[in-house]
């Protein structure tokens, strides 16, 4: 490894492919764009036949959708945006040189969130749908009218909210690696691209979830 | 790091009761009868907190063009796949009536 | 049609080897033909073009010692924009004409004979309305537009007649139709042109074009007797439509006389015609489409009848529609 | 720029292929050019997978009622050619080899932006590789590499879901790896490397890079809502309750059809340097070929629905896909004429690598205007599910990125490996190829408008002579192919040492070592000079 100047101001912080510490963050900063931009493709393929099925069966999701819990729904999002928020402080809280104390902290508050989004969406939503017999694929009766689109809906409900709460855990995972690192204290306000660029992927996981809570819960007026 | 904008506190928790507020408006809305009003409605809001999130939490206001063009790229490509695959499935049924079909009546309704 | 001249010997030699134009036996194919021929003209050209540049310059400006250095040659901005604008020319010429072709041909002329198709793995099965039912085999009256309407029983096919230049895929779940008027009598090739598992190369058959009396004299040896709305008729009444589908049930549930390709009013309020489709929709997935004013009670019938027996019924109602002015009088 | 050939070639003792060795540090490296090999081995065994289910499928078509196999094993077959073509061969040749190897050279970058994530790439793609070998070996997938539904979903017994994850997992690294390329374009060229003087294979490994991060998660999300279908039976793509087999056509195609430009745009980039190489010339037009590769990125998403015109899709749909896929014809055309002009007054030497370049030029003409039979709507409906199809693109993709990947082997060869290989056997093996490639393929144009569909097993007797003919075609394609692969391997011991630059190119890779050191340059270099500036006086001078 070549002993750059740089690299000798921050021992182990720089790779060797990099010049600086500035074109490193801003590197892998752009790559998690990338990543993201890749993310709302992915999302996409499944919302865009979303989208189309419900404009064709717009009666069998509206009523798949009055099976579902606004309020947990509603509550859940109010979870997720205020983990964006802590996550914010915490990206901040390295900026700024706050002691490593304080953006573990943030980063707890973070994970704790988002566990107790899934675990409102695992205990009062799908365990509920599943006791109610509206699992597609493995026990779903349903007697009412539009039986096979309000199948389709719940399809869709269990693949879009089940890809973003695998999402979430990745998340989760990803911000458990980073409490280590700042265990060890290794951000500064030199170095705390893996921060911000975690910080990207988290906020992204919110807007997702800003943008399935009205297209799977409020569908057609309640 | 050199050029790095730090946000402040204030307008992060700013930012946060604007989200918290627009989620209330999205969830009361709802149950507001408006037609297909509701979905425009929905949508719209989703648009505002989306724009909050990624302009602050995520610091685009402070960043140079090229985050803006992948983020845009990225929603213009999901423009044209939805819009795209739209165009086929809702005009299909257009084609064309034969025009040994007869005039358009109301079907006979026995009361 | 640059390469025409450029292609007879080979074309004489090749001849004998194999056929080099597949029959063209229908109204369109001439037309479909055309343009094919164009296309094939200006590829030449372009190819011919090409290829002869490259050889040109490949000999002409030959690397003549090991430390030639060539001279820069400016970018011609005329020249980028000629060979620009050039092929958009083209490209829009071609795609006025495809597209103008494409939509008179997808639309069937008014009065055409009617067809129906049924695709399964792997076979094809055709009925003629006045109940001729055929295997792997189509027989058609040369000079009259017909029209098919096909459908699928399992994976998608594609009904393919090269000799009429027609396709189109065959689904399940829907109908689709593409029509042709065949040109000159003989016998034709169909197949299967989306790939539809094991035996999907066994899956052709012959289309046998006859003059007219002739296939009056075919249809008339083949019928069992029973035309296709006769046997929707007969199911009409062993399935039970008819218990509700009468004049004698006072109007709770509707009665079918006159509906086909008139306009039926839904209960969400929109307007939709009823054809084959839409009558498809309401027998095997009733509820799906409600008609405005009756009460959705109809039991679903998919699964209980086959792809067969639903175009029957169908064709059942679509003669009631036929005896509307009839039953008027009465 | 300035630094002495002579004497850079005796400093070259130490280099990426030695500076360690032993398995394990070949399998942990995170050296972009130790990667791009580990890719070439990849690709190159799975490419003689495929190849061997093509060398059958064209033995069983020697007969019209199927001369070695059932029809169920000939649906296996050409189904598990285009799975492993497509996928684990075309895709990842030339963005995933060359440009692993070339991008950080090019740009004068000591590797690519995020190495471990490269490194972690080509261990999905081998993932993905192992799936797809699994499901070859354990008894087929006889889908098509198009998974049509209900086929796919419903119908077909075999083994459907090994090879479906395969192309998931496979599409991860090509995202990764399109991903790595942007950002290693954006932030690591050398000080002075402008957008303009890059050159012209990194604007078109740019260009594919955007369709391998937009359009591959479509695929894999498509691909996961197959498997659902398949194993829940859900009914997302199953017409008996409501679900249309058509939206898996568009999310299909929205991805397969720019994925015929991931194959063909890295390759047009190749053939840009060979040709301003061995002319000595900047490449004619040098901004309306980068631009072109841009536009064609772009365009590409526009046009998947051509696949369907007798699909059952709208009329209006068709009418808008068939515009744009005229559309897209052009900036293909606009490259053409800039290439054949380059050669323009230029010194060209007829090199191996040259005579790829020009078949390329020439076989991607026929098979661009030949294209433009199944973009308009009328003749079409014809062509569509025929040989013709077949033929088309496998000028696209065999004759077209094929060729470039050949070229480009040869090419930077040197560069690779440190030897030379003998350019006699080289010449003769481009022009083998040339041949059989032709001989095989144009005849299936001829059986398509004769109205031959394609994937039969068997077919009408009066097919026969055009199908002997493209079998011969195929045999002497296959003897094409196996010569380089004899001649390349036997150079890399007993070749002449090729030196820094044996093509005289321009190109920061021709100014390191060959083989490059681990860091790929001695020193960061200085870019002060447009890309292929051959001519003794640069252009900027000579307007002056």
């Amino acid at each position: 490894m070549s002993e750059t100047a740089a690299t000798n101001a921050h021992p182990g912080l720089l790779e060797k492919q990099f010049e600086s510490l500035q074109t490193q963050h801003e590197a892998r900063k752009l790559g998690m764009w990338i990543f993201l931009a890749t993310e709302v493709m992915f999302f996409g393929g499944v919302l865009t036949a979303y989208t189309l099925y419900r404009e064709m069966y717009l009666p069998g999701f509206v009523q798949g959708s009055h099976f579902l819990e606004v309020t947990w729904g509603a509550v859940n999002t109010g979870v997720l945006i205020l983990s964006s928020l802590t996550m914010a402080l915490a990206v901040r809280s390295a900026q700024v040189g706050a002691r490593k104390l304080v953006t573990l902290g943030f980063l707890g508050i973070t994970m704790l969130l988002g566990a107790a989004f899934l675990a409102i969406k695992f205990i009062f939503e799908w365990r509920h749908d599943y006791v109610e017999h509206l699992v597609p694929g493995i026990d779903f009766t349903y007697a009412g009218p539009h039986p096979a689109h309000v199948q389709l809906f719940f399809c869709f409900y269990f693949f879009l909210t089940g890809l973003h709460a695998l999402h979430l855990i990745i998340g989760i995972g990803i911000l458990a690696v980073l409490c280590l690192m700042a265990w060890r204290g290794r951000f500064s306000p030199q170095y705390y691209s893996s921060l911000e660029v975690a910080g990207l992927y988290w906020h992204f996981v919110d807007i997702v979830w800003i943008f399935l809570f009205p297209l799977l819960y409020l569908i057609g007026g309640r | 790091m050199q050029g790095q904008h730090i946000v402040p506190v204030k307008t992060y928790v700013g930012v946060f009761v604007a989200l918290i507020l627009l989620a209330a408006l999205t969830t009361a809305l709802a149950y507001v009868p408006m037609g297909i009003g509701n979905t425009v409605a929905a949508l719209a809001i989703a648009v505002a907190k989306m724009a909050l999130v990624a302009l602050f939490f995520m610091h685009m206001r402070y960043d140079k063009g090229l985050t803006r063009i992948v983020i845009i790229a990225g929603l213009m490509w999901l423009a044209i796949m939805i819009t795209l695959t739209a165009s086929d499935e809702f005009t299909r049924h257009w084609s064309p009536i034969p025009s040994n079909w007869g005039p358009a009546i109301s079907m006979p309704q026995k009361q | 049609m640059n390469g025409m001249a450029i292609c007879v010997a080979p074309r004489i030699i090749a001849g004998v080897l194999f056929p080099l134009h597949p029959p063209a036996a229908s109204t369109i194919a001439r037309d479909v033909d055309d343009l094919y021929f164009t296309l094939t003209g200006i590829t030449l050209f372009f190819t011919f073009l090409i290829f002869g540049l490259i050889f040109y310059f490949m000999i002409k400006y030959r690397r003549r010692s090991e430390n030639e250095i060539p001279r820069d040659v400016k970018t011609s901005m005329p020249l980028e924009i000629t060979w620009t604008l050039v092929p958009t020319l083209i490209s829009a010429i071609l795609f006025v004409w495809s597209a103008r072709l494409y939509v008179k041909n997808s639309e069937p002329p008014a009065g055409s004979m009617e067809i129906f198709v049924i695709g399964k793995q792997w076979m094809w099965q055709l009925q003629h309305p006045e109940g001729a039912r055929e295997i792997d085999e189509l027989h058609v009256p040369v000079g009259v537009p017909i029209k098919l309407t096909m459908t699928s029983q399992d994976v998608i096919h594609d009904f393919y007649v090269p000799a009429f230049r027609i396709k189109k895929d065959v689904l399940p779940g829907r109908y689709s139709s593409i029509w042709f008027e065949a040109t000159k009598v003989g016998e034709y090739d169909f197949a299967c042109a989306q790939y539809c598992g094991a035996e999907h190369a066994a899956m052709t058959g012959r289309v046998y074009v006859m003059k007219e009396p002739d296939y009056a004299k075919w249809l008339a040896s083949q019928s069992n007797g029973k035309s296709m709305a006769q046997t929707g008729q007969q199911l009409f009444v062993s399935l039970g439509c008819a218990t509700c589908h009468a004049e004698s049930t006072g109007g709770k549930y509707p009665t079918l006389a006159g509906v086909y390709g008139h306009s039926v009013k839904l209960r969400d309020g929109r307007t939709i015609v009823a054809d084959d489709a839409y009558l498809r929709n309401a027998i095997s997935k009733p509820g799906t489409e409600p008609v405005a004013g009756y009460a959705p009670a109809m039991p679903s019938f998919q699964g209980q009848i086959n792809e067969e027996q639903l175009l029957d019924l169908i064709a059942y109602i679509k003669s009631l529609g036929t005896q509307e002015s009839q039953t008027a009088v009465q | 720029m300035s630094v002495d050939v002579a004497e850079l070639s005796t400093r070259s003792c130490v280099h990426y292929l030695n500076a360690s060795y032993g398995i394990k540090s070949w399998l942990l490296t995170t050296d972009h050019k130790r990667i791009g090999l580990l890719y070439l081995v990849s690709i190159t065994f799975m490419f003689l997978v495929g190849a061997g289910a093509a060398a059958l499928m064209r033995l069983q078509l020697l007969e019209p009622y199927g001369a070695i196999v059932q029809p169920e094993t000939y649906n296996k077959l050409f189904s598990i050619h285009g799975i492993i073509m497509v996928f684990f061969f075309l895709i990842p040749s030339i963005p995933a080899v060359l440009g692993n190897f070339l991008v950080p050279l090019m740009i004068g970058a000591k590797d690519v932006a995020f190495p471990k994530l490269n490194l972690l790439s080509w261990y999905i793609f081998v993932l993905g590789s192992l799936f797809t070998l699994y499901c070859v070996i354990f008894g087929g997938v006889d889908t098509g590499w198009t998974f049509y539904t209900p086929f796919s979903s419903m119908y077909s017994n075999t083994h459907v879901l090994a090879a479906a994850l395969g192309i998931f997992v496979t599409g991860f690294s090509s995202i990764l790896t399109g991903l790595n390329f942007i950002v290693t374009i954006h932030r690591m060229r050398a000080p002075g490397m402008t957008w303009f003087r890059l050159p012209l294979f990194i604007w078109s490994i740019y260009a594919t890079s955007i369709i391998f991060v937009l359009g591959t998660p479509v695929l894999a999300i498509t691909l996961f809502l197959l498997t659902l279908e398949r194993v829940l039976h859900v009914g997302i793509f199953d017409p008996a309750v409501g679900g249309d087999p058509l939206l898996f056509q568009h999310l299909f195609w929205f991805y397969s059809h720019p994925a015929v430009y991931i194959m063909v745009l890295p390759a047009m980039g190749v053939v840009s340097e060979l040709v301003a190489a061995y002319s000595r010339k900047r490449i004619y037009g040098y901004s309306f070929v980068a631009f072109s590769s841009l536009a064609i990125a772009f365009i590409s998403f526009l046009v998947w629905g051509h696949h369907m015109f007798v699909s059952g899709q709208s009329i209006y749909a068709g009418l808008v896909f068939s515009l744009m896929s005229f559309l897209v014809a052009i900036p293909s055309a606009i490259k053409v004429f800039n290439w054949t002009a380059t050669l323009y007054k230029g010194s060209i030497s007829y090199d191996a690598p040259m005579l790829y370049a020009l078949g390329f030029i020439g076989l991607f003409t026929m098979g661009g205007l030949t294209g433009l039979f199944l973009a308009s709507l009328a003749t079409d409906v014809h062509l569509n599910g025929t040989y013709f199809v077949v033929a088309h693109f496998h000028y696209i993709m065999v004759g077209g990125a094929v060729m470039g990947f050949m070229g480009g082997i040869h090419f930077w060869w040197p560069k690779i490996t440190g030897r030379l290989y003998p350019d006699k056997w080289a010449r003769l093996a481009a022009l083998i190829i040339f041949a059989g490639f032709n001989l095989t393929f144009f005849p299936q144009f001829m059986l398509g408008y004769l109205g031959m569909p394609r994937r039969y097993a068997v077919y009408p007797a009066q097919f026969q002579v055009l199908n002997v003919m493209s079998t011969a075609g195929a045999t002497i394609l296959g003897i094409g192919y196996m010569i380089p692969l004899i001649y390349l391997l036997w150079s890399m011991r007993y070749g002449p040492v090729a030196g820094p630059n044996p093509w005289r190119a321009k190109g920061l890779e021709w100014q390191t070592p060959s083989p490059p050191p681990e860091e790929n340059f001695e020193e960061t270099p200085i870019v002060t000079e447009e890309a292929y500036s051959y001519a003794s006086v640069p252009p900027e001078k000579s307007r002056v």
